[in-house]
């Protein structure tokens, strides 16, 4: 392996761009990046085409890193393209990982979300209605742009997946974590979620834990908050306690309750479900009435529930978008 | 899946009860196809000896090392079976039932939809069974010391029984002296014995016995630790706090008198002459029986089921005070020959031995019966000039539809019994559950009538519900009875389903820590990390659906177990299987 | 043939799953749509398991508990109270009827009770029809012509379109 | 608006005979049982009840102690042996008592010396009246015509002169009667109509008892019929045809043959009922009353002096027939200034009154609880 550089390929699907720019966060360590390993593919960073990647040999690449989630035809054109040219596939970041921020237009039917960016978009023109369509014939040939799925797919819906980072964007200490791994080829279980740990933000949270009873919920402006204590027993709600930790606690130290971004930790299959299971037994009440007022100061149940993962939970978008 | 499952599956037809209208061999033959079932056979009657022996014999010559049982409820025939797999040295948690009994042939009609549900439950079970774990149960030691709470007459009657056999015991007792709502009866019906010289037996044995310690003005604040081994901490009025190593807790705490003001038209607090039947039962004891101003009363009123068996009040029956109510005619009339006594009930509920003929014997004494309708209790006021009473109450008499006044120097008000105002801390310190009204839940109301949800306590005498005397004193001997067969063995075995921690997996959040009601499970602050303590566990896995890392397991009910079982009852009958 | 829904129930072991016992040894006939996972207490429910009901293709599911204050467990009921009320959120959000997910509680005495509410329950699913979850891991559809076609016609009504 | 109890109601009764009262616990069997127990006159039940609940006002208006006969069904079918036959009895005689407004009907109940004390003053009376009339106007040697001792036309005038005050006092009586059970009820409006329409009621109950033969049993009905004609017919012979028992030597066969017939009878039932009660050979013959005896007693007194005067009168001992005579009128006229308004005879008056009373109450329930249209259609046709 010395005397060869590692092939490496990176690619976004339906992303917003932040895990390229994590990886470019990890500062000087992208110039040893580059020094150990060939960039044969980054769109973002790199000029190439797709016909560049098609023309390599199979299993070329050492590794391949996906961020994003699959929305289209050419997400998944491009998975389908790097699983194969790559020994190893790692889903990176949220979107990848579990859908992500994307995944949340699984709440909503394509044709809704359709007519919201085409037809009713608040900044369209009046009388300017342009409608995209699939193939256009045009005299030098036929136009194609490619097709929007139902609904976003999280990456391992797609192909196989080797590795996962997880992270919305993953912290750059992970990013390091993971390059470093697969350079040395110290590599962890196949299937494993690399550089986290297998318990909750909680854990590494040094908030102070105690009684948790919550009588109010409050979004965090609503509230001064204690610095030192659990966010939670404050009534601020925390997804921490249903995340695997690893990215160094980094909202709750600010001040922020945990958004989920990490996913669940191992020993649980659906993260929005354990938050309502979690979160609705600390309620302090027994009344139906008080329950129903309290658990109703929570917005956007399924927003929290599934923020960065709803393509991976076990119904994996509403009655519309399935 | 566990690639390495040899399940058995055996279907009883329980004579015609199941087969009647499933059909059990469409479900062997189902079921016989799914991976991992290395036998599958239907039977008569499975619980029958043969029945046990075909499994036993399978598992010793076709290597099974899974059973599932279609039959009847678990809760009728999971221990049989189970044994049957030990008696083939198979673990018994290694067993799963379908029940397709009660819940299928017994309540359905048509065979096809009967035996398609049939087939699903089965299904499910075998799904589940193949993620079964061999369970071990945990063995403790057991204290030979005995907590009693409540030095009532079940209290006292528990307490002496212990201490007879030679056990030491403690009794606490809020009040500073013994003997509860006993010591404030004059006579007992139906025999009229006194109530005092029951109770003076008693004590007298309680002081005497060596083995007794007497704990006047003290109240169990807190009780730790579980079964054969809790610390109990009383403190005492005055004296010191001690903290005693017990291995069972008997809980007889008793009732209070229901608030008679809560019904206004009663006019008790109005009226001078409308008395509680505790009042009546202290005149009856100075015997003074007279109106507040000192006359001889020529009309005692007696109104029955006051709070009781009233939907706005307490729905159920009190159960002693008709037969009090009769006694009170007995003894009204033998003080006071020339006075007439009428009975204002809702029924009469004279049952048990020497009820019936002592209401025969009261009703010769021309006690006049009046029938009221059940919430609709007499409206009590005075009586007009010229009335050769007191007060009048008006009845709706229901055998007649009539409006009927009574005329009345004296209203004697039955309370009933409720629940102790604070039965609910005492409830939350020994770890057993209230019902809707408060009386404390034994564990089964007719086959474990004083043990409860948490083991090692117990219930005795109207704090589990409202008793007559005898009834007290049988089950306080019952509970003795249950805690010296433990005493005895010296040791108790612990079932092997409870709430696992796995200590890797723990992030230390404490959102499991309040939602347990038996304490067991404990945050250590040093490794920041939560623990179950198994003997206490009840295995309701409240905690497990709770935990937020998935670090804790609920052994035999464990989310994989479910999950197969949920995806199992829908393989075959979803209209969208896929 | 008329539709018969499928619902799954989770019976806590003390009282509605004695209550659910009941019912046969009294023999109280009720619809044969409930498909019962016995848990030891209402509690015991994880909102996963009744996600994971609807995502395996039940109709309706229904948890049944102690009545509240009744709980073999002291208050398991009232967390699940709790997470059912939480759950019904979720549930609507995810557009799914909340007529197909019951709490309810029947008593171990209250044979005749829960033969009733089954088949109160599956009467109002069939008039429901079936739940509208298609399987969680289906192949991707790919009809982006059929939408846009749709879209399409909304638009021309307007009469103002322009193809980009 | 409320009714009083009186908790003494039972002890009350009990002075009228009623036992065991208080051992009814209202299953029903005898109300069951009665073959007259029906529609809205439930009994014995409600009156137990009643009497039970110390209800006075509303037992002293109920009129089903007269429809019942005593056949004793319902004390043999009593599970608890509480004897409702007979509380019905005594039913009848505290409310013969309430309707006798002079009071005596109650000291008589009360008090079988009291009754006593009044017949032997009554019958010294009577007989020293007598005595006197006859020394004075005629003589004891004659029997009858010219300077008869007792003149039958004296008799016959005595005997209208008793009947009058007789039927003032009953009269009063089953006035009273009426406006407790009926007239005084604001609940029941009788038309004036029925009370027309029904009036036959109460000769047609007199005369045939039809309502007694309903009983399971016939025998009771049929001895107290033999009874009741034995006793009408003699009451109309010496009402209207005294001379022809009393004058001679001629002998008019069909007065003599009504005579001897009503005489069998009279002293036929006398003795089976003596036999009954001493026995106990029906039910209804259980349990015997003061008044029952004392009643018995006069019949069987009047009886015999009346055979046996006519018998020394025919066989031609005029003085023997005359002061046998006036032992005779010693019986028959306390029998018939006490026995019949105040006591046991009263019934006569009672029974047949209240199946009018009964029926005329069962018209006016059946007006009110008609259904609103039908009353529509009774009104539009009317």
């Amino acid at each position: 392996m010395a005397d060869r550089k590692l092939q490496v390929a990176l690619y976004w699907g339906a992303a917003c761009g932040g895990c390229d720019v994590a990886v470019l966060d990890t500062d000087a360590f992208i110039l040893d990046l580059a020094a150990a390993a060939d960039l044969r593919f980054w769109p973002i960073a790199v000029d190439g085409k797709y016909d560049d990647v098609e023309a390599m040999a199979d299993g070329e690449l050492d590794l391949a890193i996906f961020n994003g989630a699959v929305r289209n035809t050419e997400n998944q054109h491009v998975a389908e393209l790097l699983r194969r040219k790559a020994k190893l596939l790692v889903a990176f970041g949220s979107c990848a990982h579990l859908g992500g921020i994307p995944g949340l237009a699984n709440a909503a039917s394509r044709d809704e979300i359709f007519h919201r960016a085409y037809l009713a978009n608040p900044s369209l023109e009046e009388g300017n209605v342009v409608l995209p369509v699939t193939e256009k014939k045009v005299a030098s040939g036929t136009l194609e742009i490619p097709k929007l799925y139902r609904r976003v797919h999280k990456l391992d819906d797609v192909v196989p997946v080797d590795y996962y980072v997880a992270g919305c964007p993953p912290a750059p200490e992970q990013v390091k974590a993971v390059l470093k791994a697969v350079i040395s080829g110290k590599l962890p279980a196949r299937g494993s979620v690399v550089g986290c740990s297998e318990r909750a933000v909680c854990d590494d949270c040094k908030r102070r834990k105690e009684e948790k009873k919550v009588k109010r919920f409050y979004r965090p402006w609503q509230v001064l908050q204690d610095p030192e204590r659990c966010l939670l027993e404050q009534g601020i709600v925390c997804a921490g306690s249903v995340t695997r930790s690893g990215c160094g606690v980094r909202c709750p130290n600010s001040g922020m309750p945990c958004r989920g971004c990490y996913g669940p930790t191992a020993g649980v299959r659906d993260q929005g479900a354990k938050f309502i299971s979690a979160i609705a037994s600390i309620v302090d009440s027994r009344d139906p009435d008080e329950i129903a007022s309290i658990l109703g100061q929570i917005p956007d149940v399924m927003g929290y529930a599934y923020r960065f993962g709803l393509p991976a939970a076990t119904i994996p978008g509403t009655a519309r978008s399935l | 899946m566990k690639d390495d499952c040899r399940i058995g599956f055996y279907i009883c037809n329980c004579g015609t009860n199941i087969a009647k209208v499933v059909d059990a061999e469409q479900v062997c033959e189902r079921i016989a196809g799914l991976p991992g079932v290395a036998c599958a056979r239907a039977y008569k009657y499975m619980c029958s000896n043969p029945g046990q022996e075909m499994i036993t014999r399978d598992i010793r010559e076709r290597g099974l090392n899974r059973v599932v049982v279609a039959a009847c409820s678990p809760r009728m025939h999971e221990p049989t079976f189970r044994k049957a797999l030990e008696a083939a040295g198979l673990n018994p948690y290694l067993l799963e039932m379908a029940n397709i009994r009660e819940q299928c042939s017994w309540v359905h009609d048509d065979p096809r939809a009967a035996t398609a549900k049939a087939c699903d439950l089965a299904h499910a079970a075998v799904r589940r069974v193949r993620y079964h774990q061999p369970l071990e149960k945990v063995e403790a030691s057991y204290a030979p010391a005995t907590l009693v709470l409540g030095g009532g007459i079940a209290g006292l009657t528990v307490a002496v029984e212990l201490a007879e056999a030679s056990q030491p015991v403690y009794l606490v007792e809020r009040e500073g002296k013994l003997g509860g709502n006993v010591g404030r009866a004059d006579l007992t019906a139906p025999y009229l014995d006194s109530a005092r010289d029951i109770l003076a037996e008693k004590i007298a044995r309680a002081e005497a016995s060596p083995k007794l310690d007497i704990l006047l003005r003290s109240e169990l604040v807190e009780l730790r630790g579980f079964v054969g081994n809790f610390r109990a901490t009383v403190r005492t009025t005055g004296g010191p706090t001690r903290d005693l190593a017990v291995g069972a807790v008997v809980v007889c705490t008793g009732y209070q008198e229901f608030d008679a003001t809560r019904i206004e038209r009663l006019g008790y607090g109005r009226f001078p002459d409308v008395i509680t039947s505790f009042e009546l039962e202290r005149r009856l004891r100075m015997g003074r029986l007279e109106t507040d101003d000192g006359r001889i009363p020529r009309y005692v009123s007696i109104v029955h089921c006051v709070g009781s068996r009233n939907p706005r009040y307490h729905p159920y029956c009190s159960r002693v005070c008709c037969m009090t109510a009769l006694k009170y005619g007995h003894e009204i009339k033998s003080a006071l020959p020339a006075a007439m006594v009428t009975d204002l009930y809702v029924d009469m509920l004279s049952f048990g031995k020497g009820g019936e003929d002592f209401y025969r014997r009261t009703s010769e004494l021309k006690t006049m019966f009046l029938m009221y309708e059940k919430g609709d209790p007499p409206r009590v006021r005075a009586a007009e000039p010229g009335d050769d009473c007191g007060l009048l109450v008006q009845v709706n008499e229901r055998l007649s539809g009539e409006v009927i006044d009574v005329p009345a120097d004296l209203v004697v008000l039955m309370v009933g019994m409720e629940a102790r105002a604070d039965g609910g801390d005492v409830a939350r310190t020994v770890g057993i559950s209230q019902d809707r009204q408060g009386w404390f839940i034994e564990s089964h109301p007719k086959l474990a009538p004083v043990s409860t949800a948490t083991e090692g306590v117990y219930i005795a005498g109207c704090c589990q519900s409202p008793k007559d005397i005898p009834d007290s004193v049988a089950q306080a001997r019952a509970a003795a009875a249950m805690v010296l067969a433990h005493v005895a063995q010296g040791k108790i075995e612990v079932d092997a389903r409870f709430a696992e921690i796995d200590p890797d997996r723990c992030s230390g959040c404490r959102m499991c820590n309040e939602l347990c009601p038996y304490t067991a499970i404990t945050f250590d602050p040093d490794e920041r990390r939560s623990s179950v303590q198994s003997a206490l566990c009840k295995a309701c896995g409240t905690c497990v659906a709770a935990c937020p890392s998935g670090a804790i397991t609920a052994r035999h009910f464990t989310d994989k177990q479910i999950f197969e079982q949920i995806e199992g009852v829908l393989a075959w009958s979803s209209s969208r299987s896929s | 043939m008329e539709f018969e829904p499928i619902i799954v129930g989770f019976l806590c072991n003390w009282c509605s799953y004695t209550g659910a016992d009941l019912a046969g040894t009294a023999r109280i006939k009720h619809r044969p749509n409930l498909r019962t996972i016995r848990v030891m207490c209402s509690g015991r429910v994880d909102p996963t398991f009744v996600l994971k009901a609807f995502a395996a293709g039940a109709d309706g599911v229904l948890v049944c508990g102690c009545h509240p204050g009744d709980c073999h467990y002291i208050e398991g009921n009232y967390k699940t109270m709790r997470r059912m009320e939480l759950l019904g959120q979720l549930v609507r959000a995810y557009g799914i009827d909340e007529r197909r997910v019951r709490l309810e509680w029947v008593s171990a005495s209250e044979g005749e009770r829960f033969a009733r509410l089954v088949d109160e329950m599956t009467l109002e699913l069939r008039q429901l029809g079936p739940c509208k979850l298609r399987p969680t891991v289906a192949a991707l559809a790919n009809d982006f012509d059929g939408l846009s076609r749709a879209v399409t016609a909304q638009v021309a009504a307007s009469g103002e379109v322009t193809h980009g | 608006m409320a009714v009083r109890a009186n908790p003494h109601l039972i002890e009350e009764l009990e002075k009228y005979g009623a036992q065991d009262v208080v051992k009814c616990y209202h299953c029903g069997n005898c109300s069951a049982t009665c073959p007259f127990s029906g529609g809205t006159y439930l009994f014995p039940r409600k009156s137990m009840r009643y009497l039970q609940m110390g209800l006075e006002s509303r037992l002293r208006a109920t009129l089903e102690p007269w429809l019942c006969y005593y056949c004793g069904e319902c004390s043999d079918q009593c599970p608890r042996e509480a004897e409702p036959g007979e509380t019905m009895m005594s039913m009848r005689r505290w409310l013969t008592s309430r309707y006798d407004f002079t009071g005596i009907s109650a000291l008589f109940y009360r008090s079988w010396r009291a009754e006593l004390i009044a017949i032997v003053v009554v019958a010294l009376l009577t007989g020293i009246g007598l005595t006197i009339f006859g020394l004075t106007y005629g003589d004891l040697n004659v029997y009858d015509g010219e300077g008869a001792f007792l003149p039958a036309a004296a008799i016959h005038r005595f005997d209208w002169a008793m009947a009058i005050v007789l039927v003032i006092l009953l009269g009063i009586n089953c006035v009273r009667m009426w406006w407790f059970t009926v007239g005084g009820d604001r609940g029941v409006r009788v038309p004036l109509r029925e009370y027309l329409k029904l009036a036959f009621l109460v000769p047609l109950h007199f005369f045939t008892q039809k309502r007694f033969r309903q009983c399971n049993e016939k025998r009771p009905w049929a001895v107290h019929l033999v009874l009741m004609f034995s006793y009408l017919t003699m009451l109309i012979l010496i009402m209207f045809f005294l001379h022809y028992l009393q004058d001679g030597p001629a002998i008019n066969w069909v007065a003599h043959g009504f005579g001897y017939a009503a005489a069998l009878g009279l002293v036929g039932t006398a003795i089976y009922a003596v036999h009954g009660r001493i026995k106990k050979t029906e039910t209804h013959y259980r349990h015997s009353h003061e008044t029952d005896w004392i009643f018995l007693g006069l019949l069987a007194l009047v009886s015999a002096t009346g055979i046996i005067q006519h018998v020394l009168h025919r066989t031609g001992q005029p003085a023997a027939a005359n002061v046998l005579y006036v032992a005779h009128m010693m019986g028959v006229v306390p029998m018939l200034v006490l026995e019949v308004p105040f006591s046991k005879w009263s019934h006569m008056a009672y029974r047949p009154l209240a199946m009018y009373l009964s029926a005329l109450r069962e018209k006016a329930v059946a007006v009110e609880s008609a259904p609103a249209d039908k009353r529509a259609a009774v009104a539009q046709t009317a």
